[in-house]
């Protein structure tokens, strides 16, 4: 039998990997995104997972609204990633320093 | 009778506010006739007062004329006390003062600041009276401080001159210094006697004459340490050494405020006070004996350094200072009524002998050197004979007022049996052939030998008439009379009548007055006593001596001043108080100043601490922003070390690492 | 007749709204500035002096007392009311604006508008601070008083004014946050912000201590002592005449009114405990600041190195209360030491006032404020001389001037409290005269020392209309102190027997 | 699954801004003015009627549940709503003149300014941590478009990347913890992890998952050390953005933190305690350090922005009632202090001239001097010098802080306080102490003028009559 | 058993990756990285009975989501050549916030704590049926009220989606009649100060 843990455990290790994506990530924005995704990610499977164990729905729900906001999210994200693109021509995180101190 | 004396007092403060404030408007005619009135009228009720009070049959004054401060019981108040003493002072202040008023009317003929002299002396005299008749410490100690900052005023009067200035701030910071212990004393009286009021003191004091208190971890007596306090302040005012240093400088004044404030009245202050606080003094042997000590050591060592100086007022300077040494050893004595009588007969000559060497300065066009004096008879025949009497007075000729005031001093101290006493006998005695060895010094200097003027002032001289103006002529007449027949007239009531009654206090045993009362028989035959006093032929030699050297064989004197050089060194530095003083109260006081304020106020609080704290906080932030890159990848990993810091804390709490 | 009035709060309100208004009607025309700041200053001063003559000197009580809810959730009121502490520094205050709105009538060129505004707000918050009753209001008015100095200083300041204005703001800011940490703590306690509340709470004495050092903290350096003093001089300095006036005359009293007012009362027993350290310290403001202002160089260095080693004088005599008692001298020599103080501070207010005014007038002419640029001013300026003797005099503590009166009250009770305070505190008779008159000497005195001294005209009618009436109230007080210390000495004496019943 | 038909008029604030979202969405496409003028209207409106709407409709009443618990009503919310409300009408206001000179004066930015408010709307009546989050990301989502709207703006789009990438990763914590707290309560429903919580159940689940959702209420706040992307998205947002990213969201988080902290975590006070320690002080030392150095007048503001909320979150600390109406009033008077401040840059920028840095405020006080007198309103009430409304916040919140025994918190508080002054003392040095040779007219419109006046009069009209606002945030919070 | 094994399997593949988006030189290769962690998630989620939002996830994600990151990568053709350096200078002391980080949620998660009050079996009522009819049960009636967030939430993402990136095509060319009346000299006509160029010959 699956343990809650096992879930947990799974979950804790994805969102580690997706937060060590963004500070790990010295070039492309674009992956930062797609981190922040697996973090998302991760949180969704700490829902699922619950749910499933506790035997309530709403912890899917949740999931639900979770991947509706996270789509919106990617879009707008996504759509500030060409601003930024257009503006610099280039969307390397390492020349994201014009302001500092 | 209380009206009168507000008018005596008042009277001059009035003359002060109108010749002060509306000088200029007034002219300078209008302000010496309404300050020269207002002496007169101060100076005529005094008599009147003197006379109601000694012939007149009324008691003392001792009454409150306004409440100038009350905390809980605690009393200040302004207010008179008149009774002989005061009444005698206030007699020798506003005769000397007046005779100095007209003076002054020819002496500052053509002075800009006419005017203002007149408010200041007006002022002075004014102050003067306060002083005399107060009947509690703290009127005391405004006129106190009052006469200083006119003397301040009054030595810096020729404001334009360097030396002037440096005087008078030395004279009023010496000063201070003495009233810095007077007020202690005050503080003491009142702590211990729980007044300020004259006769409640005294009558505490006298209650509890063996009260002791705590100070430099031992016992000392209340009224020692009282005494000694306020006869600090006595020193500063009156000059005595240590605190000597200002009066000879204070002649940079012009010379009617040396005789009024210098000479005559302001000086003698300090006997007043320890006159006036005999019933303390008399409690505490210590204390007679530092005053007995002190003012055989000024006596003596100031007359010395007279020897050697060769402007004509400081020469009457350092007699002053040596006199005034001569009235404390009266006081150390218990011989009050000596010491007053002294400072009543010095007053009329002293102030003789400055308004004197005032008119040969004048008639020199401001030559003040006796060096280029000399045969001045010729010119100044009047000065001459006024002068000559005041020496005389001086250096204690019988018969003149002089000779009664310093014998009995001498003879008293003799008499007195306290600590200090026989060393005082002897300085005193020697001090009388020292007085007359410089007196007679700077009378055959300026009066007599070959004259040794400077071109400027023999054309000055010639052109005068032979005496500089009657004005400044009748005040020298009007003093040398009370400076030749006062001490004759006065001896007998003054120092062994009943004069003083309960306004001198003295102790039985301590009386030496009393002792000697058994041997006097008149003033004529203690005129004759001379002849068998040993104070009289030393006078004499002195005399003699000063004739030798300055008429009789002036060659001689290189010679005597080469073998001596180390002692006219010596002398000419005046012991070299003068330079201490510069170099350690001024120079120090200076230079911890600049130490502090370099080294505390700039270095340590604000470059180290304030400035130090803001650089330190500047220098952090500056290194710290560092860290605000601007790289997402370092902001992030912040924010996650961030988190990491948190769920540490929590997983700590939780596995208690911490 | 007058208690009924709302007469502080006129005292407060007329100057604000007064000094909006100049701000408002006249930033075009210095002329109607001038005179609608003069007015208003004037009608506050009249109604200071009504204060004054509606007064009851025989009771210890608040007086013209107010009371509006003003916070209500924390039962915080508007209260106002004087009693005989207060009350001579409210009239001490209208006076000393008044003088400085004079002071600035044709000096001020810059924003006139601006500057008169400044200084009647300042006013108005400074008569706040002598009034208020509750201590969060008061604390309002303690700390909205730096606006406008900070403004005085910054705008109309000399050339190093920047570095100045900003140490008297952290400073003085540093100190207050200390105290309302403090007042706050209080609250917790005694459940009120009334000032009256917060006596006799009997807190324990580690906690009084801490209490004791916030207040501390706050006024310490509003007075200032030794050794947070060193924003003073600078301020002084740069500051234009009147902002030196306004400081050095108003307020650094509130320094030594926040002492009575609240760190006696409300932490006696803390107070008894560190008054050692008060002492200490007031008595090294006397000697070492004494002597720090001998050697400046800057006239208005010197003045306001000597309003520090004056204040030392009051912090003395504040804190040597306990040690009079236990040396042995009566109640009443307690209550002497605290006339004494209170006196030295009005009477430092005039003097103090009075310097910086003739160091004003100087500086108009000369615009140097270097002691060696002076010399012989009294060949060119005799008036004016005349009264920068006497106002010097008066620091030095001449009998017959106010500076005077407090000096003598307090050291005659601090020998009440042991030999050695009277003697090192007498030293300020020896170190005042020798900064003053030393300064006098090289300023006024000697020979004219250079063309601009030989350029000098004396003083105008203005200038004669100022410096006299400070003369006359500096003499006044001199020689007839009673008044005034009758007016305060039932309140003096009720705080004494607060402070003297807890320990 | 129980379901009953929810009390829609209890969520009238939401529903009335969601119906002008699309109202305005659509006028504005009718509006030829080319200004937007008919949406900035609309949109003022909007906000002051959602205030009205708000108090009418929260305030007073006993706190009510509807949606099936999930939205909660209470004079809490309606105060937070209004705060939101008119912080966000009042930094609108601002904006006309300063989006005209750019071209940025389009709908889409009153548009997206209404959305994020509704945000705000349903986070201060979430009783849900969906609806919590629901409204975080609504006002999230809306403030990363509104950094990046000025397109052209390099700054703008590489702050708008930050904020996003940052933002995002803080959701992603909050939303871990509140999977946590999902987890051990059981339900999504805040009372019910009250509930759970104060039975015990799952605690170390429950201080776990609070851990995560504390990290994101710090970064909406902008606490240190989350506070990276303040200064950077301050400074490169379009002044109009920054004045309101700068007040009302404020409000919003701390909306954020009393309905999940205080509300449902109220009972793990003990674990918060320490950690919001933390990041107070930590903020009260970055803020002002960082701000001593700077020469921008955004970014120092920005930086000033930590420095007050470090301020706020000793409020929170106390962790009582008195605490939180603190902060309250905290973040509301900040808000309104903020909003000046970016308005007075707002004023005194021209075409093609960006006033932000200190130095261009130098001779204000010469311009026009009642510009000047606001700017010295606002920064001293920054400070927190008494006659203006900052200072009763600090107070409010010392005086928390020290009922609740933390005297000690306070000494440090205010004696970063006093550090702060400097920087704030620096901007009036420019605007009062520092003289132009030649000092230009200022060229801003009356209406402009008068807006800034508006504000300087709440900041010193607060600051003399505190009593009602201090008294409304108290009876919010049931005291 | 076999729950396990296809758990574990399925977790491994995630995990590596999931590593793979976060290291892999070429966006390309994370973003279809990403779209095998979608799918083994969706594994996982039906493991857990979770079998509507496994299906979305794979619908929405992987068929819109990723194909506009793929497209956005592609459209703005980002030099894959020059990333990723630097990676291994900071990636010490990442890894060791990363690992500890771990560590610490582990020992938490991992303690055996977390299964307490009935959370450990998967026995409870609520899941039993059919997952899309209970989900589409509440979605519309119990969260009506988020869902209409969710709605908005989505407005708002095309309004700012079409704010920011959309741009009014260059060559379309139309007049406005009521601006051309209105215009002034100065919204027109900017007078501009600049130095004269020097030539460049060199």
């Amino acid at each position: 039998m699956l343990a809650l843990s096992d879930y947990l455990v799974l979950s804790a290790l994805l969102f580690s990997i997706g937060m060590a994506g963004i500070f790990l990530n010295r070039k492309n924005a674009i992956v930062l995104l797609m981190s922040i995704e697996l973090i998302l990610l991760a949180v969704n499977f700490n829902f699922i997972a619950f749910s499933h164990f506790l035997g309530d729905i709403h912890g899917q729900v949740f999931v639900f609204f979770i991947l509706t906001v996270a789509a919106a999210e990617s879009a707008i994200g996504l759509a500030i990633l060409v601003v930024l693109f257009r503006n610099r021509d280039t969307i390397n995180v390492g020349d994201l320093d014009s302001m500092k101190g | 009778m209380k009206s009168i004396y507000l008018l005596v007092v008042l009277a001059p403060l009035l003359g002060a506010a109108v010749a002060g404030l509306a000088g200029h408007v007034i002219g300078r005619n209008n302000a010496h006739r309404l300050t020269v009135g207002a002496v007169a009228i101060s100076a005529l009720l005094s008599l009147f007062v003197l006379y109601q009070h000694v012939w007149g049959g009324v008691g003392p004054f001792n009454e409150t004329i306004y409440r100038w401060a009350s905390v809980g019981a605690l009393n200040f108040e302004v207010g008179f006390l008149v009774d002989r003493l005061t009444a005698l002072m206030m007699v020798v202040v506003t005769s000397v003062s007046l005779a100095v008023h007209v003076y002054t009317i020819g002496y500052m003929h053509d002075d800009p600041g006419y005017q203002r002299f007149f408010s200041y002396i007006n002022l002075f005299t004014f102050s003067m009276l306060m002083l005399v008749m107060a009947n509690n410490f703290l009127q005391l100690f405004f006129g106190w401080e009052a006469v200083g900052l006119v003397s301040y005023l009054l030595i810096g009067f020729w404001y334009r001159k360097e030396t002037a200035i440096v005087a008078n701030l030395k004279a009023f910071l010496v000063n201070r210094v003495g009233d810095f212990g007077f007020l202690l004393g005050i503080a003491a009286v009142l702590m211990y006697y729980k007044s300020l009021d004259y006769a409640e003191v005294f009558a505490a004091a006298t209650a509890a004459p063996t009260m002791t208190l705590s100070i430099f971890g031992t016992e000392a007596l209340v009224a020692t340490v009282g005494a000694l306090l306020l006869f600090i302040g006595a020193m500063g005012k009156s000059a005595q050494v240590p605190l000597h240093v200002w009066l000879p400088d204070s002649m940079e004044g012009p010379t009617p405020i040396s005789a009024l404030i210098h000479a005559a009245t302001m000086v003698t202050a300090g006997i007043f006070l320890v006159a006036r606080m005999s019933p303390i003094f008399e409690l505490s042997e210590t204390a007679l004996s530092v005053v007995l000590v002190l003012g055989a050591i000024t006596a003596l060592f100031m007359g010395l350094v007279g020897l050697v100086q060769t402007d004509i007022k400081r020469v009457i300077a350092y007699s002053t200072l040596s006199q005034l040494g001569y009235m404390f050893v009266a006081l150390g004595a218990s011989a009050y009524a000596a010491g007053v009588f002294h400072l009543m007969t010095h007053a009329f000559f002293k102030a003789l002998l400055f308004l004197g060497a005032g008119a040969v300065i004048i008639a020199l066009h401001h030559e003040q050197d006796m060096r280029k004096m000399g045969n001045l008879r010729r010119y100044l025949p009047m000065t001459h004979i006024t002068m000559l009497l005041g020496t005389l007075a001086l250096v204690g000729t019988p018969f003149f007022s002089g000779y009664y005031s310093k014998d009995v001093i001498i003879e008293a101290v003799h008499a007195a049996d306290r600590f200090g006493a026989q060393f005082a006998w002897w300085a005193v005695l020697l001090g009388v052939f020292i007085t007359a060895l410089y007196s007679f010094r700077l009378y055959f200097l300026v009066f007599w030998g070959e004259e040794r003027l400077d071109p400027k002032a023999k054309a000055h001289i010639t052109h005068l008439p032979r005496y500089v103006l009657p004005v400044m002529q009748w005040p020298l007449v009007a003093l040398a009379i009370p400076s030749v027949v006062i001490g004759y007239l006065t001896i007998e009531p003054m120092l062994f009548g009943d004069f003083f009654a309960n306004s001198i206090v003295v102790n039985p045993a301590n009386d030496v007055l009393a002792k000697k009362g058994a041997d006097f028989h008149g003033p004529f035959a203690f005129g004759l006593h001379a002849a068998v006093n040993p104070a009289f032929w030393l006078t004499v030699a002195g005399a003699a001596t000063a004739w030798f050297f300055y008429i009789y064989r002036p060659q001689w004197l290189p010679a005597i001043n080469q073998r001596a050089a180390g002692l006219v060194w010596v002398l000419k530095h005046q012991y070299g108080f003068d330079a201490l003083y510069r170099v350690v109260f001024a120079g120090g006081g200076r230079w911890i100043g600049q130490a502090l304020w370099r080294g505390g106020d700039q270095r340590v609080i604000d470059g180290l601490i304030v400035n130090g704290t803001a650089r330190t906080i500047g220098r952090v932030a500056g290194a710290l922003r560092g860290v605000q890159s601007g790289y997402l990848y370092h902001y992030a990993f912040v924010m996650i070390v961030g988190l990491l810091l948190l769920l540490t804390l929590f997983v700590g709490s939780w596995r208690g690492w911490f | 007749m007058l208690q009924g009035w709302p007469l502080l709060s006129l005292l407060i309100w007329l100057p604000i709204v007064g000094g909006v208004g100049v701000l408002l009607s006249s930033q075009n025309n210095p002329d109607r500035a001038r005179w609608l700041g003069l007015g208003v200053a004037g009608l506050v001063f009249a109604l200071a002096l009504a204060l004054w003559g509606g007064f009851e000197a025989g009771t210890a009580g608040m007086q013209f007392v107010e009371r509006t809810a003003w916070i209500d959730a924390f039962g915080i009121d508007y209260a106002l009311g004087v009693d005989g502490i207060a009350m001579p520094l409210v009239v001490l205050t209208a006076f000393a604006t008044l003088l400085v709105v004079i002071a600035a009538w044709e000096v001020v060129q810059y924003k006139p508008a601006q500057y008169l505004a400044a200084f009647l707000i300042m006013e108005g918050i400074m008569i706040g601070v002598f009034s208020a009753l509750d201590a969060i209001l008061f604390y309002v008015f303690f700390e909205a008083m730096l606006i406008p100095m900070f403004l005085i200083i910054g705008i109309w300041g000399g050339p190093n004014r920047i570095y100045a204005t900003l140490k008297f703001f952290l400073y003085t800011f540093l100190g207050s946050v200390m105290m309302l940490v403090a007042l706050i703590y209080l609250r917790t306690e005694a459940g009120s912000f009334a000032i009256a509340d917060l006596y006799g709470l009997n807190l324990p004495l580690g906690t009084q201590t801490l209490v004791f050092l916030a207040f501390l903290a706050a006024f310490a350096v509003k007075v200032p002592m030794f050794p947070v003093h060193t924003w003073l001089p600078d301020a002084h300095v740069e500051a234009p005449t009147g902002g030196s006036v306004i400081l050095a005359a108003i307020t650094l009293k509130i320094g030594g009114y926040g002492f009575l007012r609240f760190s006696l009362p409300i932490t006696p027993e803390a107070s008894l405990a560190l008054d050692w350290l008060l002492i200490g310290l007031s008595l090294i403001a006397v000697v070492y600041i004494g002597l720090v202002a001998m050697v400046q160089a800057d006239l208005k260095k010197l003045i306001a190195y000597s309003s520090i080693a004056h204040m030392g004088f009051v912090t003395l005599a504040f804190f040597l209360i306990f040690r009079i008692v236990a040396g042995g001298g009566t109640e009443d020599s307690a209550l002497l030491a605290l006339q004494g103080g209170m006196v030295q501070m009005i009477s430092h207010g005039f003097v103090s006032a009075a310097m910086f005014l003739c160091v004003g007038v100087l500086y108009d002419r000369m615009h140097t404020r270097r002691i060696a640029d002076y010399g012989g001013v009294a060949n060119r300026m005799p008036v004016f001389a005349g009264f920068f003797v006497l106002f010097a005099m008066a620091n030095a503590g001449l009998p017959g001037t106010s500076g005077f009166v407090g000096e003598f009250m307090v050291i005659l009770a601090s020998f009440q409290a042991g030999f050695w305070y009277a003697a090192v505190a007498g030293l300020t008779l020896i170190l005042g005269a020798a900064y003053s008159l030393w300064m006098i000497k090289r300023v006024v005195y000697g020979p004219v020392n250079n063309e601009a001294v030989e350029a000098l005209s004396d003083i105008n009618r203005r200038e004669l209309v100022l410096l006299g009436g400070l003369a006359a109230v500096i003499v006044l007080f001199g020689v007839y102190p009673a008044p005034l210390l009758d007016v305060m000495e039932p309140s003096l004496n009720a705080l004494l027997r607060i402070v003297l019943a807890t320990p | 699954m129980s379901f009953e038909m929810p009390q829609f008029a209890l969520a009238a604030p939401e529903i009335g801004l969601a119906i002008m979202v699309c109202v305005v969405l659509i006028a504005d496409l009718f509006d030829r003015s080319q200004q937007a003028r008919l949406a900035f209207v609309l949109t003022q409106l909007t906000l002051l009627g959602a205030m009205g709407v708000a108090i009418y409709t929260h305030w007073g009443s006993e706190p009510t549940l509807t949606f099936n618990g999930m939205y909660i009503s209470d004079s809490l919310a309606g105060l937070l709503k209004a705060a939101t409300a008119g912080l966000a009408a009042l930094t609108l206001a601002y904006s006309r003149d300063y989006l005209r000179e750019r071209g940025l004066l389009k709908g889409e930015f009153y548009l997206l300014a209404l959305i994020a408010t509704l945000g705000m709307f349903v986070m201060a009546s979430a009783a849900s941590l969906l609806v919590l989050y629901m409204g975080l990301e609504l006002l999230s989502l809306s403030l990363y478009a509104l950094v990046a709207f000025d397109r052209e703006s390099r700054a703008g789009s590489e702050a708008a990347m930050k904020y996003f990438i940052l933002g995002a990763l803080a959701s992603g914590m909050l939303l871990y913890g509140m999977s946590m707290l999902y987890g051990a309560a059981g339900s999504l429903l805040i009372s019910d992890i009250a509930a759970a919580t104060s039975a015990g159940d799952n605690l170390l689940l429950m201080s776990f998952g609070m851990t995560f959702a504390l990290v994101g209420v710090a970064f909406k706040f902008g606490a240190a050390p989350f506070h990276m992307w303040v200064p950077d998205v301050y400074q490169g947002a379009p002044t109009a953005v920054t004045a309101f990213l700068g007040s009302a969201p404020k409000v919003a988080a701390l909306a954020l933190f009393l309905r999940l902290l205080a509300e449902g975590l109220g009972d793990l006070h003990d674990q918060w305690q320490i950690m919001a320690i933390i990041l107070a002080v930590g903020s009260l030392a970055v803020g002002n350090l960082f701000a001593l150095v700077q020469t921008n007048f955004k970014r120092m503001l920005a930086y000033s922005t930590i420095s007050h909320i470090g301020f706020l979150f000793l409020g929170l600390i106390a962790g009582s009632d008195e605490g939180y109406a603190a902060a309250l009033f905290y973040a509301i008077s900040y808000g309104i202090m903020a909003a000046g401040a970016f308005g007075i840059i707002m004023l005194l920028s021209g075409k093609g001239f960006e006033a932000e840095m200190i130095d261009d405020l130098r001779g204000l006080n010469e311009r026009h001097s009642g510009v000047a007198l606001v700017v010295l309103l606002l920064m001293f009430s920054m400070t927190g010098i008494p006659g203006t409304i900052g200072f009763y916040a600090k107070w409010l919140v010392l005086q928390a802080l020290i009922e609740a025994g933390l005297v000690w918190l306070a000494i440090v508080a205010v004696i970063f306080a006093v550090i702060g002054a400097f920087y704030y003392l620096r901007v009036l040095k420019a605007v009062y102490f520092d003289r132009l040779q030649e000092p230009s007219v200022l060229g801003a419109s009356a209406a402009q003028k008068m807006v800034v006046f508006g504000n300087g009069a709440l900041v010193l009209g607060l600051g003399l009559f505190p009593d009602a606002l201090i008294t409304l945030c108290r009876t919010a919070l049931g005291l | 058993m076999i729950e396990k094994v296809i758990f574990y399997v399925f977790a491994a593949i995630l995990l590596g990756a999931a590593i793979l988006v976060i290291t892999a030189r070429n966006p390309v290769h994370s973003a279809l990285s990403l779209v095998l962690v979608f799918f083994t998630s969706a594994a996982l989620w039906l493991l857990a009975e979770a079998e509507f939002l496994g299906i979305a996830l794979v619908l929405v994600y992987v068929g819109a989501v990723m194909v506009l990151f793929l497209f956005v990568v592609m459209m703005l053709d980002i030099n894959t050549a020059v990333l990723r350096e630097g990676f291994a200078r900071y990636l010490p002391l990442g890894a060791l916030v990363g690992v500890v980080m771990v560590l610490q949620m582990l020992l938490v998660l991992g303690s055996g704590e977390v299964d307490l009050a009935g959370l450990g079996s998967e026995a409870a009522a609520g899941t039993t049926g059919n997952n899309v009819r209970l989900i589409g049960s509440v979605l519309y009636t119990v969260y009506v009220y988020p869902f209409e967030l969710a709605a908005m939430v989505l407005l708002l993402a095309i309004i700012a989606a079409i704010m920011l990136t959309h741009r009014r095509r260059g060559g379309t060319k139309h007049q406005n009649i009521n601006s051309q009346v209105r215009t002034r000299k100065e919204d027109r006509l900017r007078m501009v100060n600049m130095p004269s160029e020097r030539r460049n010959d060199s």
